[in-house]
Formats: C-alpha cells, sequence, structure tokens
C-alpha cells in the first residue's frame, strides 16, 4: 500500500486510530406543541445526551424569541445552540431596523428561509415554533431541517415525535373518529395532555426524559413551568 | 492667498469652516432644477400628483414615468436627476422583495425609506463595506404607503435624511407648494379633497398649462393600494380643479409663484 | 472666517501643527440641535431637542437605540450619525453573540474612536460631522461619553453639545455634585432645565420636540415617547428660565484669542480640544 | 476567527510600497489546500469537574499518550486563565496548545486595556463553543473537550464543550472515559449530599481519579487538581499522586 | 522657516527647495502643543509621568489617559494628538501579539520599537495620508534590564536615559539633565518626575492637571502599571511641597 | 507491503533513532546515520543533526522531505530574526517557529522534531514537536522509530545535572540500544555536544559502538 493513501508513523509501529469526522450528534430530546384559541403551550424534555450516555438532565431547549413567541429544539444541540443565537442577533436587528418586535409569523417565515440556506449543510434540528398571531390566536409552526414550514395546532417533534404525534392526532385532532363534535381545546385540557404525553415518550424512548420545561403563551405574556418524568 | 467659498466645495470630503459640506448641498439644490411633485397623506390614504415635463412635441408622454410603483403597497415619485432615480428604485424594490421573502409581510414605509437612504449615504466614504460613490445622488423622493401604521408619507433628500411628513412638495415649484400645502392641509381631508388640491397646487406653480397628459396621480389607499389614475380619471380629477365657471375653484394661494 | 492654504485636507498639517478640516467638522456638531446628557449612580439619561424642518413634517429623531444597555444622543450631521450607529450596533451584536454578555461601553467607545481616526488621516476620507453622547450601563456602572468627530472621546459626568450647548454645560456644571444621587426624576428634570437652558425665549420645551432616553441596572435603554414624557416636563413647567438670553450671539465658535493667523492655539482634536467649546 | 484582522484596509505598511488608493479589486484568497483528514495524535484523557458548595474542583492527569505509549509524563492541562477562570482540556494536546496560547493572548490584551473588566466564564464558555462550532462546521475541528470553570455573579459555573461545539453547563461535568466511570459516581454522591464542602468534593475527586487509574489504560496515576474557590480564587495544585489500592490482588489469585 | 507659504509645504510627499520636508515639521507641532509628558531611566526600572490638561469639570477624572499598556511588560506614554497616539497604541499592541504568537515568548522592546518607528515612518513617506501627530515614549524592563525609546512623527527614534517631548520639553530634559537618573531607584524617580511635571505645568496658559505616573520595575516585576497608590500620593506630596519651597523662595528674592 | 522492490515507489524516509538530553551546562544531540527507502539503505552515513542557527540543532524525523523543508525554513527565519534582534534568538523562539510549521500543516505533514540548544537566558534546553505539532520542553527527550525499543532505558539511566562525559555515554549507549533492535536505525552514532561556546561534533563508528547483550 503506497504511503499516499494511508500515512504512517516512523515514530512508533501502532497508528493511533483514524477517526472519521462526523459533525452532527444526535442528542435527542422531544417537543410537543398544542396551540388553542388565545394561548399556545409547548413543552421540551430537559434530558440532553449522546448514545447512552447523559451529558445533562437540566437542559433547557425553549428558547423565547419575542414576548409572544418561542421556539424549541431538538436533534443536533450544537446546531441548535449557533441557530437560535443567530435568530436572537436577528430578532435585535428587526427591532432596530424597523422600530417594531418581530411577529410570529415573520418569525416562522424567516426561520424558514434560514434553515433552507443551510440546504446543502443542513442544521440537523426539528423546530416546533409556536407564539400568538396578530389575532391573539396560538398557532404551531413544525419544520423539517432543510426548512419546510407547516403550521399546525398541534405537534410533537424530535426523537419521540414519532411516537407521539398519532396520540395528538387522536387526542387533540380527534382523527378518525366518529361521532364526535369539532371542539377547540381548552388550556388545561392541552396542559395535562402535555404532561400526559411525555410520560409515555419517557418509558419508551431512552432520549426523552428526566423532566419537561413547559412555557404556556397567552396574551399577558409567557408563564414557565416544570414537570419531572422519570430519570433513568 | 485668500480662498473663496468655491474652495471649500469641489469634494464630498470637504468641509467648510461652518462645518457643512457644500457638495451635498448643492445635491439638494439639484431638486430644485426638477419637475415638482406634491403628495398628501390623509386618513383614507395617499395620494401624489406629478408634473411631466414635456420638453418636446415629439416625445411619448406616457412614457416619462414620475411615479412609480416599488411594491403592492409602496409608490414612489421623485424629483431632480431621474438617472439617478433608476438606483434608488431599484434598491428600493429589491429591499422591498427581499423583507417579503425573509419575513412573508410587507415592508414598512418608514423601513423602506431607510433601506433607501442606507444606500443614498454611501458616498465619499470607502467604508468598510466597499467602494463608494464620489458624489450624492441629486434625487428628492416621496414615498407614499400603507402598512400596519396607515397611510404614510415619508421625503427623502441626497443627503440620506428621510423625514414623514403630512403633505410634502418637491421640484422647482416646492417652495410656493409647500406653503400652499400648509395653508390648505388639515387632518380630517378625504382623499378627493387631497387630489384636488395637490392638482390645484401644481397648476399654479407650473409653467406648462396643466392637462391630462403632463400631469401623473396616484393614489394609495388600504383597499386599492397602488392605483395610477388612467387618463380618463386624470381627466376627471382635473374637472374638480377647473369646473366650468370658476377658473379657481379652491382658493389655496393669492401668492403668485 | 479665517481662511488659509492649509485646511484644504485632512491629510495637510497647518505650520501651527492643527488640522483645519478636523476642526471645521468639529463645527458641523454645532450646527446640530442641542442634547443633553447625565448619569447619577443609578442611570444614566439622554436628552434632545428634536426640529422639524417644517409644519407638516415630522420631528427628526435623535435618540437612538444601540443595544439593550446602550443609547445615543447625536449632534450634527444625521447621515454620518447613522453609520456610526450602525457600526456600534453591530460592535454590540457580534460581541454579544460571541460572549454571551454585553459589550462594555469603554471599549464599544475605544473601537468606534479609532474607527473614527482613520477618516481623520487619508486623504479619500472625511472626519465623521457628528458629535454623539453615549448612555450606558455595564459592570462599571452607568456611562456618559462624549465623541468628537476629531476621533476624540470623553468619559463624562455630564456633558452637553449641539447648538447653543454652553449654557446647558453651564448649568450641569453648577448642579454637577447633585447629580450622583438623584432618583431617576430628579435627573430627568436637571436634564430637562439643562436643555430648555439652550432655547431662545420664545421657544419652549413640548413632547413634541423633546426625546428623553434612559439605561440604568435593570432598565434596558427606553426612549419615552410623547404621553411618556409629558408628565416631566410638567414637572417643570412653570419654574423661571434663565441662561439662553444673556447668550451672546451665535459667532464663530473657535477661541478668539490671537487674530491673524488664528493658529497657535491647538484646539481640536489634541486633548486640549475643548477650547472650540468653551467659548461656544 | 483566530487572525487578527487588518488594521484597515488597504493602508501602508513598513517595507511595502503603498499604492494609493488600491482600488483594485480584492483579490480571493486561495482556498485552503490543506486536506482536513486529521484526527487527534497525542492526547490527553478524562478531566473530572464537580461544583461544591463555594465554587468548583476541576482535575485530570498530566499524562499526553502517543497511540498506547504514554509518551509525554508532564502536560498539565489544568489552566488558570485568569482571577475567576479555569480552563481544562482533554482530547488532542497540540490543539489544547493553540487554544491555550489564543486565550491566554485575548486575556493579555484585556489586562493591558486596565479597566478593570475580565473575561467571565460564561464569555469564554460561549466563546470556546462559537469557535469550536465554527471549526466543526469547516470540517477542520479541534479535537478536544474543554472544561469551563469560573466564577460568575458570586456563583460557581461549569460548563463544557466539545469538538462539535455542543455545549452545556451542569453540577457535574466528566470527559473521556471519566464520562461512563466518573460521572454516575459523582450524580449519586450530589443527589445525596447536594451541599458539598470543599474537603468531600476533594475527596470524591481523588476517589474517581483512582477508579480511572484502574480502569482507563490511557490514565496516569499524577494529576493537576483546579480549584476556584468563591472566596480563595483560583489555584493549581500538583502534581498529585492518585491513591491507590492492589490488595485485591491477593484475592483473585487463582485467575 | 523661510518655505512656509511657498507651496511646498503642503504634502508629505514633497522636498522643499532647501531640503525639508515640512508635513513632517508641522505635525511635530502638534506635539509641542500637548502636556509634557516624561520618561526617566533608573536603575531598577522605568517611571512614565505625564501632565494632562483637565479640559473640562463635567469630564470625569481618569478620562483620556496618556499612559497606556502595550504588553504586560510593556508601557507606552505619547504627547500629541490621542486619537492619534491611539491608533499607534494599536497597532504597538498588536505587533506584541504577533510576535507572541508567532515566536511564544513575549516581544523585546527594541524589536517592538523598531516596528513601531517603521509604521509611523510609513506615514510620512504619500500625500495622501498625513504623518502621526504624537511622539511616543515606550519602555520596558526585561531580565533586569530597564530600557526606554522615544519615536516622533517622523519615524526617528534613539534610546534615552531621561526624555520628555510636549510643551515644555526644554525646561523639562533641562530638569532631569541635573538629575544622576541611572543612579536613583524607582521610588526616588517617582518623586523626581512628579516635581518635574508640577514645575513645568504652565499655569497661566492652562487651566488645571492630572498627574499621571506609571512604572515598569523589579518592584512590579517587569510589569507595566499604575504606581501604587502610596507611591502616587508620596511623589505627588513631594512635589507640591517643591513647588512651595520654589515660591517660597521667589518671594524672598523680591 | 514491504515487498522487495518496495524501495522504487517508496519516499525517503529517515526510519530513524534520534535523542537529546541536557547536562550541567548544555545540552547533547543525537542520531543514528541509516536514511532509508522501503528496507533499501539509501545512506547510510547520513546527516541528521541539522544546524539552525549556531547553539541551535535539530534531529529530524519523518518524511525526509518534510522536515529538511522545514528545517531550512526555520533557519531562515532564526537568522534573519537574529539580525533584526541584534543577537542568538532563544532556543524557545526557535522551537515555537518549528510548532508554528508543525501545527498549522499538520494534516500534510509528516514531522516528528526535537530542537535542541543553548541560549543565555534558559542554558541547555530540549524541546520535542512530535507528529500533530505540539510542542513541550523535556530535560530528556528521544524519537523516531527506534525510540519505541529504548524508552525504558532512559527511563532507568536519565540523571538531570550529569557531566558531559556521563551524558556523551548516556546517549551513546541509548542510540547503539536503539539501532541494535530497530531494522530502520543503524550505522554510525553522531553526537552533537551544544554550549555556550558553540558545538562540539564527534561520530562513534558502526564497528566502535557499545556491546550490550546480544542473543
Amino acid at each position: 500500500m503506497s504511503l499516499a493513501i494511508r500515512p504512517y508513523y516512523p515514530d512508533y509501529s501502532t497508528v493511533p486510530t483514524q477517526h472519521h469526522f462526523n459533525p452532527y450528534a444526535d442528542n435527542g430530546g422531544s417537543i410537543v406543541a398544542i396551540a388553542g384559541n388565545d394561548f399556545v403551550i409547548i413543552g421540551a424534555d430537559t434530558r440532553l445526551s449522546a448514545g447512552f450516555s447523559i451529558y445533562t438532565r437540566e437542559q433547557n431547549k425553549l428558547f423565547s424569541l419575542s414576548g409572544t413567541t418561542v421556539l424549541g429544539c431538538s436533534g443536533c444541540w450544537c446546531d441548535t445552540l449557533t441557530l437560535t443565537r443567530i435568530l436572537k442577533s436577528r430578532m435585535q436587528m428587526y427591532q432596530q431596523e424597523h422600530n417594531k418586535v418581530m411577529s410570529t409569523e415573520a418569525c416562522a417565515q424567516m426561520l424558514s428561509t434560514m434553515l433552507y440556506y443551510k440546504r446543502f449543510f443542513p442544521y440537523y434540528i426539528s423546530n416546533v415554533l409556536v407564539g400568538l398571531d396578530n389575532e391573539g390566536k396560538g398557532c404551531v409552526y413544525s419544520y423539517d431541517p432543510i426548512g419546510h414550514c407547516e403550521k399546525a395546532t398541534y405537534r410533537a417533534g424530535g426523537s419521540a415525535g414519532a411516537l407521539l404525534q398519532p396520540l395528538l392526532d387522536n387526542q387533540i385532532g380527534q382523527k378518525n373518529m366518529l361521532n364526535v363534535k369539532p371542539e377547540s381545546v381548552t388550556k388545561e385540557r392541552a396542559l395535562s395532555i402535555i404532561k400526559d404525553v411525555f410520560i409515555s415518550a419517557a418509558e419508551r424512548d431512552i432520549y426523552t426524559g428526566d423532566s419537561i420545561s413547559i412555557n404556556i403563551i397567552t396574551k399577558d405574556g409567557i408563564t414557565q413551568e416544570t414537570f419531572e418524568l422519570r430519570k433513568d | 492667498m485668500f480662498l473663496t467659498r468655491s474652495e471649500y466645495d469641489r469634494g464630498v470630503n470637504t468641509f467648510s469652516p461652518e462645518g457643512r459640506l457644500f457638495q451635498v448641498e448643492y445635491a439638494i439644490e439639484a431638486i430644485k432644477l426638477g419637475s415638482t411633485a406634491i403628495g398628501i397623506s390623509t386618513s383614507e390614504g395617499v395620494v401624489l400628483a406629478v408634473e411631466k415635463r414635456i420638453t418636446s412635441p415629439l416625445m411619448e408622454p406616457t412614457t416619462i414615468e414620475k411615479i412609480v410603483e416599488v411594491d403592492k403597497h409602496i409608490g414612489c415619485a421623485f424629483s431632480g436627476l431621474m438617472a439617478d432615480s433608476r438606483t434608488m428604485i431599484d434598491r428600493a424594490r429589491v429591499e422591498c422583495q427581499n423583507h417579503w421573502f425573509v419575513y412573508n409581510e410587507n415592508m414598512s414605509v418608514e423601513s423602506c425609506a431607510q433601506a433607501v437612504s442606507n444606500l443614498a449615504i454611501q458616498f465619499g466614504d470607502s467604508d468598510d463595506d466597499g467602494a463608494a460613490m464620489s458624489r450624492p445622488f441629486g434625487v428628492a423622493i416621496l414615498f407614499a404607503g400603507i402598512d400596519e401604521k396607515g397611510p404614510q408619507l415619508y421625503h427623502m433628500d441626497p443627503s440620506g435624511t428621510f423625514v414623514q411628513f403630512d403633505a410634502k412638495a418637491i421640484g422647482s415649484g416646492s417652495e410656493g407648494a409647500q406653503q400652499s400645502l400648509q395653508e390648505v392641509y388639515h387632518r380630517s381631508m378625504t382623499l378627493e379633497e387631497a387630489t384636488t388640491a395637490a392638482l390645484t397646487i401644481l397648476k399654479q406653480v407650473m409653467e406648462e398649462k396643466l392637462n391630462s397628459s403632463n400631469v401623473e396621480v396616484m393614489t394609495m389607499t388600504p383597499k386599492n393600494l397602488f392605483h395610477m389614475f388612467t387618463k380618463e380619471q386624470v381627466e376627471e380629477a382635473l374637472t374638480n380643479v377647473f369646473p366650468a365657471e370658476h377658473p379657481t375653484p379652491i382658493k389655496v394661494n393669492k401668492q403668485k409663484v | 472666517m479665517f481662511r488659509n492654504q492649509y485646511d484644504s485636507d485632512v491629510t495637510v498639517w497647518s505650520p501651527q501643527g492643527r488640522l483645519h478640516q478636523v476642526e471645521y467638522a468639529m463645527e458641523a456638531v454645532n450646527l446640530g440641535s442641542a442634547t443633553v446628557g447625565l448619569k447619577s449612580n443609578a442611570y444614566a439619561v439622554l436628552i434632545a431637542l428634536k426640529r422639524a424642518s417644517s409644519e407638516l413634517s415630522a420631528y427628526q429623531k435623535k435618540v437612538i437605540n444601540i443595544d439593550d444597555h446602550i443609547g445615543v444622543t447625536i449632534s450634527g450631521l444625521t447621515a454620518d450619525a447613522r453609520i456610526l450607529s450602525r457600526y456600534m450596533r453591530t460592535e454590540c451584536l457580534n460581541y454579544k453573540y460571541s460572549h454571551d454578555t454585553y459589550l462594555p461601553l469603554n471599549r464599544l467607545i475605544t473601537t468606534l474612536g479609532n474607527k473614527m481616526q482613520v477618516c481623520t488621516q487619508r486623504y479619500d476620507r472625511r472626519p465623521y460631522g457628528v458629535g454623539l453622547l453615549v448612555a450606558g450601563y455595564d459592570d462599571k456602572g452607568t456611562h456618559i461619553y462624549q465623541t468628537c468627530p476629531s476621533a476624540n472621546y470623553y468619559d463624562c459626568k455630564a456633558m452637553s453639545i449641539g447648538s447653543r450647548s454652553q449654557s446647558a454645560r453651564t448649568y450641569l456644571e453648577k448642579h454637577l455634585d447633585q447629580f450622583s444621587n438623584s432618583s431617576l426624576e430628579e435627573l430627568i428634570k436637571h436634564g430637562l432645565r439643562a436643555l430648555r437652558d439652550t432655547l431662545p425665549p420664545e421657544v419652549d420645551l413640548s413632547t413634541k420636540n423633546v426625546s428623553i432616553g434612559y439605561v440604568g441596572k435593570e432598565q434596558q435603554f427606553k426612549i419615552l415617547d410623547e404621553e411618556e414624557t409629558a408628565p416631566y416636563l410638567r414637572l417643570i413647567e412653570g419654574e423661571e428660565r434663565r441662561g439662553a438670553t444673556s447668550e451672546k450671539p451665535q459667532g464663530p465658535l473657535r477661541d478668539d484669542q490671537g487674530d491673524e493667523p488664528r493658529d497657535p492655539m491647538p484646539d481640536v482634536a489634541i486633548e486640549a480640544a475643548e477650547h472650540a467649546m468653551d467659548t461656544d | 476567527m483566530f487572525s487578527a484582522p487588518p488594521f484597515w484596509e488597504n493602508g501602508p505598511a513598513p517595507g511595502n510600497f503603498y499604492n494609493f488608493p488600491n482600488l483594485q479589486p480584492q483579490v480571493q484568497q486561495p482556498q485552503d489546500f490543506r486536506q482536513h483528514s486529521q484526527s487527534p495524535v497525542t492526547t490527553s484523557t478524562s478531566l473530572v469537574g464537580i461544583t461544591y458548595d463555594k465554587g468548583i474542583l476541576v482535575a485530570g492527569d498530566l499524562l499526553a499518550s502517543y497511540g498506547s505509549l504514554a509518551r509525554y509524563r508532564n502536560c498539565p492541562r489544568i489552566v488558570k486563565i485568569n482571577e475567576n477562570i479555569i480552563l481544562g482540556a482533554s482530547g488532542d494536546y497540540a490543539d489544547f496548545q493553540y487554544v491555550k496560547d489564543f486565550v491566554e493572548q485575548k486575556v493579555i490584551s484585556e489586562e493591558c486595556l486596565d479597566d478593570g473588566l475580565a473575561l467571565k466564564p460564561k464569555s469564554l464558555y460561549c466563546w470556546l463553543t462559537r469557535i469550536l462550532y465554527n471549526r466543526r462546521s469547516k470540517m477542520d475541528p479541534l479535537w478536544n473537550n474543554f472544561i469551563v470553570a469560573g466564577i460568575q455573579d458570586g456563583q460557581p459555573f461549569l460548563g463544557t464543550v466539545d469538538k462539535h461545539g455542543t455545549a452545556y453547563a451542569d453540577k457535574v461535568i466528566c470527559t473521556g472515559y471519566g464520562a461512563h466511570i466518573a460521572t454516575p459516581l459523582l450524580r449519586d454522591s450530589l443527589d445525596k449530599n447536594p451541599q458539598l464542602n470543599l474537603a468531600e468534593a476533594k475527596a470524591l475527586i481523588e476517589k474517581c481519579l483512582e477508579v480511572l487509574y484502574y480502569r482507563d489504560a490511557r490514565s496516569y496515576p499524577k494529576y493537576q487538581l483546579g480549584i476556584i474557590d468563591v472566596e480563595q480564587g483560583v489555584s493549581i495544585e500538583g502534581p498529585l499522586e492518585v491513591p491507590q489500592k492492589w490488595e485485591i490482588a491477593y484475592h483473585s489469585k487463582r485467575f | 522657516m523661510s518655505s512656509i507659504g511657498t507651496g511646498y509645504d503642503l504634502s508629505a510627499s514633497q522636498f522643499s527647495p532647501d531640503g525639508r520636508v515640512f508635513q513632517v515639521e508641522y505635525a511635530m507641532k502638534a506635539v509641542e502643543n500637548s502636556g509634557t509628558v516624561l520618561g526617566l531611566k533608573g536603575s531598577d526600572g522605568i517611571i512614565l509621568a505625564a501632565e494632562k490638561l483637565i479640559l473640562s469639570k463635567l469630564h470625569e477624572p481618569g478620562t483620556n489617559q496618556r499612559i497606556f499598556n502595550i504588553d504586560k511588560h510593556i508601557g507606552m506614554a505619547f504627547s500629541g494628538l490621542i486619537a492619534d497616539a491611539r491608533q499607534v497604541v494599536q497597532i504597538a499592541r498588536r505587533e506584541a501579539a504577533d510576535y507572541r504568537q508567532q515566536y511564544g515568548v513575549s516581544i523585546p522592546l527594541k524589536y517592538l520599537n523598531d516596528r513601531v518607528s517603521m509604521y509611523m515612518h510609513a506615514y510620512t513617506l504619500y500625500s495622501a495620508i498625513r504623518p502621526y501627530g504624537c511622539s511616543v515614549i515606550l519602555a520596558s524592563y526585561e531580565d533586569g534590564e530597564p530600557t526606554m525609546y522615544t519615536i516622533d512623527p517622523s519615524g526617528v527614534s534613539y534610546g534615552y536615559h531621561g526624555c520628555a517631548t510636549g510643551k515644555a520639553k526644554q525646561a523639562a530634559k533641562t530638569e532631569i539633565e541635573k538629575l544622576k537618573v541611572s543612579q536613583l531607584p524607582c521610588r526616588e524617580l517617582a518623586k523626581e518626575a512628579a516635581k518635574i511635571i508640577y514645575l513645568v505645568h504652565d499655569e497661566l496658559k492652562d487651566k488645571n492637571f492630572e498627574l499621571e505616573l506609571s512604572w515598569v520595575c523589579k518592584e512590579s516585576n517587569g510589569l507595566h502599571q499604575k504606581v501604587p497608590d502610596n507611591v502616587y500620593q508620596e511623589a505627588e506630596r513631594a512635589a507640591k511641597q517643591a513647588m512651595e519651597a520654589d515660591s517660597e523662595s521667589d518671594t524672598d528674592d523680591l | 507491503m514491504e515487498g522487495p522492490n518496495d524501495w522504487m515507489d517508496a519516499p525517503h524516509s529517515t526510519g530513524t533513532s534520534i535523542m537529546a538530553a541536557e547536562f550541567d551546562n548544555g545540552v547533547i544531540i543525537g542520531a543514528d546515520s541509516r536514511s532509508t527507502t522501503g528496507a533499501y539503505i539509501a545512506n547510510r552515513v547520513a546527516d541528521k543533526l541539522t544546524r539552525i542557527t549556531d547553539r541551535i540543532y535539530c534531529c529530524r524525523s519523518g518524511s525526509a522531505a518534510d522536515t529538511q523543508a522545514i528545517a531550512d525554513i526555520v533557519s531562515y527565519h532564526l537568522e534573519f530574526h537574529g539580525m533584526e534582534l541584534g543577537g542568538d534568538p532563544l532556543v524557545e523562539i526557535g522551537a515555537n517557529v518549528f510548532k508554528e510549521l508543525c501545527y498549522n500543516y499538520r494534516d500534510s505533514l509528516m514531522a516528528g522534531i526535537l530542537v535542541a540548544g543553548w541560549d543565555k537566558k534558559k542554558g541547555g534546553q530540549i524541546y520535542s514537536i512530535p507528529i500533530g505539532g505540539m510542542c513541550v520542553r523535556q530535560p530528556v527527550s528521544i524519537g523516531g522509530s527506534g525510540s519505541s525499543y529504548v524508552y525504558g532505558y532512559v527511563d532507568a539511566n536519565f540523571k538531570p545535572n550529569m557531566t558531559q562525559e556521563e551524558c556523551v555515554k548516556f546517549v551513546t549507549n541509548t542510540l547503539a540500544l536503539a539501532m541494535s533492535r530497530d531494522g530502520s536505525s543503524g550505522g554510525v552514532v553522531r553526537l552533537g555536544i551544544i554550549t555556550e561556546k558553540g558545538i562540539e561534533r564527534r561520530v562513534v563508528l558502526g564497528n566502535e559502538l557499545p556491546k550490550f547483550y546480544e542473543n
């Protein structure tokens, strides 16, 4: 074998292991958001992990971008840190350039363009953006890593997203049920559903657990709450 | 060796002993050579009325565009060096579209004015962001638009200063016109009154006789947004200015301009 | 006004070691409307007089937000002020982005000063024709900084710049020792009185022509709107006014010692710069 | 990101002819031709960090291994940055030296300003995160795990950044083998007694290093201990010896 | 200055018929218009002192300092335009940082002095830029060896045992020559420096001033820093006493 | 990999034993003299002790071309800087210049270097710069493929502050042991004794090397 392909170490016969560098890490975590007529609730677990190792049990994954907008992130944590820092700068730049706070809709669109801008080296994050729109109605936007944006009234994302979305479809969306009246969900019910689904997720998904932090956004502002999950 | 004032007005980078930049002030003078444009902002919407100078009977009057659409919700009228204005309008359009693309909302009129102004102040100072122009733009612009704050009118001059106005005139007749505007303007004006007032004042300050081919009128309303008057609509508006029996319908200004 | 052959470019020294173009740029500051900055232990306040070019126009913005902990008022060429404030905003944002904390004020001003100095040394630039008062709060407490077109800057207890600002400075000097323990309200009152002293007698402060901004501990920089300004104006309403009227007519704002060639006093850009403003 | 920005563009410099006003278009620098296939060469192993009631302890051994060769046995990797920060690193030692030199210059530049302000731990933590993330985005990572320990606003702060730019703060942080072996030990102890004092914390750290020495083939029984205390300030102790017990060998004779 | 006003003095890139570059000389004038600074090299280190004129009561004390740190072991004092001097400070700091990055050790003052003076000289060669309007004094204490240089706007630099620039540089130099500086320790020199600054201060022309004192010496472990409070106060007291004694003897003479 | 004709496409590589050790008033550097391409000995009396300045030398291991180029660059750089300083540059400076090059181009270079020398400030010093570009000062350091066989000998026999002759003996013994076990090292032992006075070169011929247990 020629040296050009594999460098060898004349100093030492056992070559130190070659590492292939993968720029991404999967740090797990799940996000659930439910919107109602005059509120929106978002919850995220606080476990930050990589494989079988739990980095920390108390990592907040909800980032408030303005008085009415909150972003929940899960996936590659280094990307999350970067994306949210840039977002905060962009919020401030917008505020200074246009003399107003960015609306949730504008924020949702901006996030989409920012994600797509990195189409060929994407941020590996599953984002859920929630907030109140200009009429004060709760709204939920969910994204894929390269910027596809979808507006919904409820959404589960992250490592247990696939596990939880059907549950929400059933409980909130009342999908595939006969003889039900479509009715809008109340704040109390939304909150208890979020807690319930996370308890279930913690049982089945090793990347979700420890506790959840919950943000409840109403016209009066953002209130925060935490709720303990299993810690193994 | 005595130097005259002209010693301080050669370069955009030279201050006069009083701390003034004559080149910029001269650029502002350039506006006074341009055709007159008037903008009035009312609670119902904004109107822009502009004189078109038809210097030769061989010209196609419709190709003189003094009012342009920047976005559906922002229109501009300008006066001064027409060629310079193209660059600025182009910037305004790009900024508006970009804003819409990134934020999925209409750019506010103030932000639009500021974006153009940022371009306008890139003279003389080859700053960190690269090359600069060696003279200021010789254009003044009226931005008329509708945003979440309602109808808005902004004026920007070659120094890059932009200010909100209730009513503003620019161009060769601007001094007299502005005075007339101050007299006729009141907060409860309707858009129609404003249109009539704008045309009336324009008529007084124009050298040519006002007719439907040497004037351009645009209204900006929450409902119809950018709307350029057709020739017929201009003629209709002019009937308010020239009712058959009264030579001067609204008493605007006794002073001869 | 005295002129000579050494004032055509910023790159030319006069035989007396002066930079005339820089001095002329200093004059631009005196053309702007007056603005006042002062601070207590807990708050830094900026108060500015706004001008309107016509009855139908809005008033020019004079107080600009830079970051949560910094605000500026300007006097001089507004376009230059915009360039500088944009630069300051970017610096603050970048620092916050990479260091997760606010940019300390003195460091911002130092970099700003170095940026401005470059413009006083190159033929293809001109000095920035604007003076700034910068108010801010950081780990070292409240600050008021003054910057000049000469790229000089000063850490001040209180300061006023702009046209007829000497009267305001006189007021500030007189009441200097009261500021450090003043409440926010007291501080704003002092600022308003100082600003009022710069007005000609026929003009008075109003919610339209006054702009107030302040920053402090656990108080992000805040610019008051008209409604919020009104109560403060009422506080000083009816007080007897002083100053202003007795002021000399606005002359060339330079040292008046010595006649032709009035060169020997180095009044700008050297640390002795303030002569230029003292005789305002 | 690491090189100083130009003083001002197109300015004159000694030994160069000044081409004024130098308006040629900026020539694009040739693309970096280096291949980014690097991997760590001379490496150091775990770091152990724990918060106690009034500060933080960070410990790591003094070995820099070259493959399995214990080549350099006096390589300190816990350094005092200023009066309120300690920086520790595991992973590639050359990369650590590079970052350390850079941070030290940053601190010197700051001290020159003499404005009474000093770099804060969270600022360094954030800054390192940005640096490491930028390098990973260029596919040219700095092959390290850093631990930043410090006192900010009277509170202990312990944070870590890895080669991706993944960063988090916690009361207990261990890198390398320590993450698997020492973390559970430390977390358990903290759960039982959330307010450890300095002596208890030291004993705990010693225990962790002992276990790591038994179980990590790249570890070494001499270590440094960085202490940052709300009251006492920063101190770096060492080289210290890891206590060892081998009596167990008598009991497993038969193997 | 016979060629003043003949047009040969408008650009740094022009010689006058009698072979001078006036723009550089004019820049030196700017230096002579500013407060006095001086540096004294003693047996165990160097003292830098500056007369900082106070321009307004509204300024905070300590604003516009005249003495800067360049690196841990190097200090710089200047007279002339403060904005220009800050730029020179920035150049010097960058040189010091680059040196450490490249060579792993702190920069020797001789080398730094070469680099900075070359920079300042580069600004005297073109008409499109102007020479710096400041003189600087650089001081360090390395390996038990105090070193001090001054650089003029022309880019010329020399090493000194004692030096002064600014308004009263001649008077200050005369005073320094009276001392046996190289035999005195820094603590003594601090007093002498303060005395000279007080002595040369012109009370008629300039109002108040602030005394700045810094040292880099054995006692400061080779670090450049402001002198400790007690040294400062002692120096100031000594200076004031000397001034009083001086004025008394003056009245006696009358 | 190491077939009979591997020398045809293998680059010159100083499969090597190099070392440096401090003694009471200087440092001693030493190296074998075998230069190989694959298993073919391209030069049996090569000189691997490279002058950087009069009192700074380096021992090279790794790619011959890379290390030679680096040594030339550093030598040029230090000579120039010596003139700027008006005196000899410190050993520390030399080591740092090596380190900067080795670190900045760590992915393209293959170089393990020992920088040794004497200066007024710190006396005799040795800096080890292995592949990867770290840099650390050591009182005694060995490198090259032969070094792995003699770590134990060095650890057992090195003492600080030896006399010059003790140290010469120690270095010679170490290298002889390494050369006898490492197929890529061999030939003669070249020594350099660097003190305030400069360098003194010695050679211990292949047939005069100290003998040890040989079965």
